[in-house]
């Protein structure tokens, strides 16, 4: 309730910004600029890992010879049980990382977002029954919801995703209809229905615009958590299969050897913590940008 | 036979007068796995032996040095010249540990409701009489004479349960045995604690409190025994196993385990059902990779189809040594052109992932697609059981050693169903349905020559190897890391220690 | 309203966990299973009838406080869970105090002294915090200061020691949100004229952050507490994973492991009710402090 | 550390070049730029300006309230009651303010603690300054509540039970609680309805009285300088820019902006008149133009002007005025002309 309080004072001071106002904005956030060259990086390294291995023989190959290989000239992170490159993984995993993050929030924000326009939007017991199934969604921690729809539905890429998007859609819909109700009652929402525009063209044509950077806001930082929840997942074995380079699944297959073989779960680690630290610093960055009240 | 019991009873007790007062109060064992039940009917986990091994007895058990059936419950036996009744006697003043008095009534209660246990069911499913003539005695007759049905009665799920209380508390009256402990506090999915029964014939057990504490990961479980936590670590890692090594003051003890490893195939799925193709994943199959990567070497290849240390196993086995170029002409001989099969691999554990991920590579070499589907434990074993048989490969492990009838039978054998269809029995994993088979098995098990008996078990297990229904990987070791004063407990190769004689002293 | 929430969450799980593949009846079952066997085993978990009906009967039982019989150990999941509760509890709380001891003070003295290095320095430490995966940090904190150091036990829950390190790993996230938000809360706070007119009336500086700026900075807050302990509990699930803390978390990942359905839904119906009382007891805390709200209450 | 230089004077207030800045990463903001105020025992200057004319500013230094940073305050002499407080801890400073000197801020919606009722808030000043028991200070808040025309019940309740006005008073008796010998009020009733303005103005004028304490009244309302004020100071981009008795400044008006600023009143006697604002805005205090910053509005203004800065001149005894036009021979402004 307090947070709903919070979103639609963000509302209030909201100041519609051009791409130029933002990008002037972000550039003197030393972190955001970090975060998003970090993240930039990881966004070429998952693009190129193809040029630089090839999935077959580097990545899922195994080599049992020469597992758990210390990191070296050769193995710059080492190997891995199966005597695979971890860097080779890592760089890999980035791929699955960033697209179980990003597919997982894209289905939160349609979801979320037309959900929450539309309760917004219409109002009266179709709201009141969009907004208790969000508290219910809040109310159940995400890990436990994830782990309960995927333990349902099967392990699979795909369903990782839905599950981790399931569980933080709620935010979304918080956002979506709190932006809705500010403006709802404006008068060029009146003048778009009183010129005969349909319901649905008016909620994406003219409300849901002002509410766009703070669902990119909203979606950055998202994103970082969802990889998170991803990793958690694949942590408890619920992940993407074997032999994907997921980094939670590396980190899962690499914890029973943590005593010896610490740089099996360390790199994998690393890349997560890096990657969602990009993020939040990008997240946090478009925050201020965007909404220069909350600067500090 | 009574002499021996006698002998070792004295020993026992005053093993026990000894040392009972000077050991540690406590002994706190970390365990891999969770105790699911304390009714020895309802499952069949390793876990959940070793407790009803604590609190309830069978008629009879195995002398884990010998292999012989020693006196349990029963202090004497005798069998019919047909083999196919027993009398067992029951001594007097046998309680079980809540105090009350047990009969050979109860001894025919536990078995009949045997029947309707899913689990136990088979090992009962030959008898067709129970006789109670009077509170000592019992006697079972067979529908046929079965040269292993004492070591059937040895195992622990046939634990002998009070009917009284049974009949009053379906859920908690089968907790209670005629053991040397009884339950005192259980908090699933955190541990289990034993205290000794006091009153327990020939004297109470060493330790008075025994406690089965949970740690799923391998690692913490270790570390727990290194940092003084628990004073038993069963089954570390085994990339850890230097720790304990190293240590002085603990103490590793290794011993060969009988748990077979293999890779079950549903030999009725398209393709399976092809003997080649079978034979090209045997071949394929790179049973040393898979030990140096999943147990860290720590294992031994297994190419027999019954488990190590079984009667029967013949040394002289054929062997599908690892062989791409065999395996892609067995392929060729099947029918099947390279990229024209896709297979699906159930796994739950770990390790078994490991081995799936070197099959996998090693079945692409010669173009047989495999996909890795990582299930949990229950869910395998559900998608196993279930009737429909959904499932192409699964690398899975027969536990029981409960005689080389009962492994062959389970794991290969299948019974004729009322309309004349052959049924697979519930362990038989590769869905084999093999009449030929199934008379080899009766016939072994009614042979009174041992040496005859023996040659048959030979002639199953090359029959098995010329089908090849399953693969079998490996076996390996059962570690056990102890706190290097930890005495009396009795490691089984089974994995299903005895520890009613633990003690710290 | 609590009540009408607590079945649809019912619902949702009931309806998640009842679509999963197979026959849960397979894997409780022996692999010798008769035909009569399942059947009986069937009636006996409560599995014949349709997914509906089967739900209201859920229903009714939960309101009379049933939660069923577990699949596997055949107990009441009600005692099951309560069996937990308090570990999780214990931990969950630990946690939260652990996250105010080092959030609050954090929060305050980098808000107090806005962009000096202190404050720069917390706030990497705070992004760091909320961008390590918990299970990640446990194992790291196990391997420091359980193998290396031998401060603490790596696992149990024997004694205070053993609360520490996955408190720790729970804590750091938490820790972290706090942080910020305590630091803007202040800030936003430090703004108000109200504290103008604080040190106006010549208030020592130290005690109008202590008093007149922190109790306001605490609304916010303490809005970030209610929100997060649903967070905490489910950060708890992966602590009590890597540390073998038997609270509720572990209980329900077993439980998925062996398709012990009753447990998964009594334990997360039980946890949802938990959160939503939470989050009442959070309002009523807000009364205590915010005295706005404490007007709308009393009105 | 004064001890001796305390009361040999007989200024309550002397300032002398004050100048503050903010210096933030937009630029430099020159709030106050070297401003002297003096202002004798039991009288009330009125400081008035437009908004942004650094008035609210040069409050906040006198008390040492202005943050630093960004802040930055330069002066020369700041003598409150004859003791200079430049240099004093912060601890004596804190002594200082509530007692000697407070200050009633401008919105009294935001200017009292939403968390701690009325009476707490009165109380805390007496408690700190006057050493009181939390019991006998929550007693004088009572007395406090009363004299400002608030039932002394109330003061268990908490700010949001109260009306704009009546928190302005609530702010009132906080910054009476002690006595101060010197009251800044920071426009005390622009947020208010004009009604109760009214009350409010006559409630401190009469609290001013009875307690003889001096006053600095900051406000853009000239009708409520002629109202309470001795003595005017009009401000201008951080500049005095004419100072002087309410005589001098409303008779006897010097500066053009000054005249503005009357021009933009409504004539009561002459209805028909139209108002004649100011054209133009405030320079950018981070860019002030480098002669007589309100040369760019000015319409007497010349080439000159905007060259130089004009100093504050003496123009009599008590009336002063910075406008380099008045070197022109014969120059006058057309408010003067009229008479």
């Amino acid at each position: 309730m307090a947070q709903e309080k919070e979103l639609r004072a963000h509302q209030k001071y909201k100041k519609r910004s051009s791409l130029g106002m933002v990008w002037h904005q972000l550039k003197k956030n030393k972190g955001a600029i970090i975060g998003l060259v970090l993240i930039l990086l990881v966004i070429i390294l998952a693009l190129c890992a193809p040029l630089i291995y090839d999935y077959k023989s580097d990545i899922v190959k195994n080599h049992v010879r020469e597992r758990m290989l210390f990191p070296s000239r050769e193995h710059p992170f080492g190997t891995d049980d199966l005597g695979r490159d971890i860097l080779a993984r890592v760089i890999w995993g980035a791929r699955y990382s960033l697209a179980v993050g990003v597919v997982a929030v894209m289905f939160a924000l349609v979801v979320g977002v037309s959900l929450g326009a539309v309760a917004g939007y219409v109002g009266g017991v179709f709201e009141d029954i969009v907004m208790r199934i969000c508290d219910i969604f809040s109310s159940i921690p995400s890990v436990l919801l994830a782990i309960a729809v995927v333990s349902a539905m099967g392990k699979s890429t795909i369903n990782l995703m839905i599950a981790v998007g399931l569980a933080s859609s709620a935010p979304f819909t918080r956002v979506a209809r709190a932006a809705v109700l500010v403006v709802r009652d404006e008068e060029y929402v009146e003048a778009a229905k009183a010129i005969g525009m349909r319901d649905i063209q008016i909620i994406f044509e003219h409300i849901l615009p002002n509410c766009v950077s703070q669902i990119i806001v909203q979606a950055t930082l998202r994103v970082g958590s969802a990889i998170i929840s991803a990793a958690q997942l694949s942590f408890l074995g619920l992940g993407v299969p074997a032999p994907a380079p997921e980094w939670g699944a590396m980190l899962s297959s690499g914890r029973q050897f943590i005593r010896d073989y610490s740089y099996m779960t360390l790199f994998p680690g690393l890349a997560i913590m890096l990657c969602v630290l990009s993020l939040n610093l990008l997240g946090d960055g478009l925050r201020d940008a965007l909404d220069p009240k909350l600067k500090r | 036979m009574k002499k021996s019991v006698v002998v070792l009873s004295l020993l026992m007790a005053l093993f026990i007068v000894m040392t009972a007062y000077a050991s540690q109060d406590t002994i706190t064992i970390g365990v891999a796995n969770d105790i699911t039940t304390l009714d020895p009917q309802a499952s069949n986990t390793d876990a959940n032996m070793m407790a009803f091994t604590l609190t309830h007895e069978t008629l009879v058990q195995i002398d884990p040095e010998t292999g012989n059936i020693i006196p349990g419950l029963a202090d004497s036996w005798e069998i019919s010249e047909d083999g196919k009744v027993f009398t067992f006697h029951i001594p007097d003043g046998v309680t079980f540990t809540d105090g009350t008095p047990c009969t050979a009534h109860d001894v025919e209660f536990t078995y009949t409701i045997a029947k309707d246990s899913s689990f136990a069911n088979a090992k009962v499913s030959d008898i067709v009489d129970i006789q109670v003539p009077d509170d000592n005695t019992v006697v079972i007759t067979l529908s046929r004479a079965n040269q292993e049905f004492l070591l059937l009665m040895a195992h622990r799920g046939m634990s002998i349960m009070s009917e009284a209380l049974v009949t009053a508390d379906k859920t908690e009256g089968p907790w209670v045995g005629t053991g040397m402990f009884s339950v005192e506090n259980w908090v699933p999915g955190d541990y289990i604690s034993f205290v000794r029964n006091e009153n327990y014939r020939g004297g109470a057990a060493p330790t008075r409190r025994i406690v089965f504490k949970l740690y799923k990961e391998a690692s913490t479980r270790l570390i727990a025994l290194q940092t003084g936590e628990i004073d038993v670590c069963v089954d570390p890692a085994s990339t850890d196993l230097a720790y304990i090594r190293d240590d002085e003051n603990l103490n590793l003890i290794q011993v060969p385990n009988v748990v077979m490893i293999y890779i079950a195939m549903q030999n009725e799925k398209p393709g399976l059902d092809n003997v080649h193709v079978r034979k090209a994943i045997a071949y394929a199959t790179n049973k040393e990779d898979m030990i140096f990567a999943a147990l860290n070497d720590e294992g031994t290849v297994h190419n027999n189809y019954i488990n190590a240390g079984q009667f029967g196993l013949n040394p002289d086995i054929h062997v599908y040594e690892y062989d791409l170029e065999k395996a892609a002409e067995e392929l060729e001989l099947s029918g099947y052109k390279p990229g024209d099969l896709n297979f699906k691999v159930m796994v739950d554990k770990e390790f078994k992932k490991v081995a799936a991920l070197i099959l996998m590579e090693d079945l692409e070499e010669i173009g047989i697609g495999l996909e890795l589907e990582e299930l949990e434990t229950a869910a395998l074993k559900g998608r196993l059981n279930d009737a429909a048989l959904d499932y192409e490969l699964c690398i899975y492990q027969w536990t029981d050693a409960d005689g080389t009838d009962f492994t062959v039978r389970n794991m290969y054998g299948s019974f004729e169903q009322e309309d004349g269809t052959l049924k697979k029995n519930g362990s038989n994993r590769a869905n084999l349905k093999d009449p030929v088979l199934n008379a080899m098995i009766d016939e072994a098990l009614v042979e009174i020559d041992t040496e005859k008996r023996e040659q048959e078990y030979f002639e199953i297990e090359n029959y098995l190897d010329e089908i090849v229904p399953i693969v079998p990987l490996w076996t390996s070791f059962v570690n056990i890391g102890t706190k290097a004063d930890v005495e009396g407990a009795v490691w089984m190769p089974t994995a299903k220690h005895d520890y009613r004689l633990i003690q710290i002293p | 309203m609590l009540i009408p929430v607590l079945l649809a969450v019912a619902f949702v799980i009931y309806a998640i966990m009842n679509v999963a593949e197979g026959d849960p009846v397979y894997s409780v079952a022996g692999a010798d299973a008769t035909e009569e066997q399942l059947a009986a085993l069937r009636e006996e978990m409560g599995l014949n009838g349709s997914l509906i009906e089967r739900y209201f009967r859920y229903i009714g039982n939960l309101l009379k406080g049933d939660l069923g019989i577990s699949y596997v150990s055949k107990q009441d999941v009600m005692k099951i869970y309560l069996q937990r509760l308090p570990n999780t509890l214990k931990l969950a709380s630990m946690t939260m105090i652990f996250a105010t001891l080092i959030a609050l003070p954090l929060g305050i003295i980098a808000a107090v002294n806005q962009n000096s290095w202190i404050d720069t320095l917390s706030m990497v430490l705070a992004l760091i915090g909320l961008s390590m995966p918990n299970f990640w940090l446990g194992l790291l904190l196990i391997i420091l200061f359980s193998l290396k150091l031998g401060w603490f036990p790596s696992g149990g829950n024997e004694g205070f020691k053993s609360i520490i390190l996955p408190a720790f790993t729970v804590g750091a996230g938490l820790a972290a949100l706090l942080t910020r938000t305590t630091r803007s809360s202040m800030l936003d706070v430090i703004r108000q004229d109200y504290l103008r007119t604080a040190r106006a009336k010549g208030v020592p500086e130290k005690t109008i952050i202590r008093k007149h700026a922190l109790r306001n900075a605490l609304i916010p807050i303490i809005t970030i507490f209610g929100v997060q302990f649903s967070n905490v509990l489910g950060g708890s699930v992966l602590a009590e994973t890597v540390f073998a803390w038997p609270g509720v978390g572990r209980l329900v990942v077993d439980a998925i492991d062996q398709r012990d359905i009753p447990t998964v839904t009594g334990a997360l119906v039980m946890t949802t009710m938990l959160v939503t009382v939470v989050n009442l007891l959070i309002d009523i805390v807000y009364a205590f402090v915010d005295p706005r709200i404490k007007a709308k209450y009393t009105k | 550390m004064n001890e001796k230089e305390i009361n040999n004077n007989d200024k309550i207030l002397d300032v002398k070049n004050l100048s503050v800045r903010f210096e933030t990463e937009d630029g430099i903001v020159r709030a106050v730029n070297g401003i002297d105020l003096e202002l004798g025992y039991k009288r009330t200057l009125g400081l008035v300006g437009e908004t942004g004319a650094g008035k609210t500013t040069t409050a906040l230094a006198l008390l040492r309230l202005v943050q630093i940073p960004p802040g930055v305050v330069e002066c020369d002499k700041l003598e409150i009651g004859g003791r200079d407080i430049r240099e004093l801890s912060t601890e004596h400073m804190e002594q200082i303010r509530g007692k000697d000197i407070s200050m009633i801020f401008q919105d009294p919606m935001t200017a009292l603690n939403p968390v701690f009722t009325v009476g707490d808030q009165i109380a805390e000043s007496l408690e700190l300054h006057e050493h009181l028991s939390h019991e006998q200070a929550l007693e004088r808040a009572g007395d406090m509540l009363e004299m400002v025309g608030i039932p002394r019940a109330r003061g268990k309740e908490y700010p949001h039970q109260f009306s704009g006005g009546m928190k302005q008073r609530v702010v009132i008796a906080i910054a009476l609680a002690c006595n101060p010998k010197l009251l800044i009020a920071d426009e005390p009733t622009t947020a208010l309805d004009v009604t109760i303005q009214a009350q409010v103005l006559e409630l401190m004028n009469d609290l001013k009285t009875k307690y003889d304490t001096s006053m600095i009244m900051i406000t853009h309302d000239l009708g409520i300088v002629a109202e309470v004020c001795d003595e005017v100071a009009v401000m201008y981009a951080g500049r005095i820019i004419e100072q002087g008795t309410l005589e001098d400044v409303f008779k006897e008006t010097m500066h053009p902006y000054t005249e503005g600023l009357f021009n933009s009143l409504p004539n009561i006697k002459n209805r028909t008149a139209r108002l004649k604002p100011i054209m133009g805005l405030m320079p950018d205090p981070t860019d002030l133009p480098a002669g007589c910053a309100f040369a760019p509005r000015c319409n007497y203004a010349t080439e000159e002007c905007t060259k130089k800065v004009p100093e504050l001149k003496a123009v009599s005894a008590t009336h002063k005025c910075a406008c380099s036009a008045y070197e022109r021979e014969g120059f006058h402004i057309e408010r003067r002309a009229k008479k």
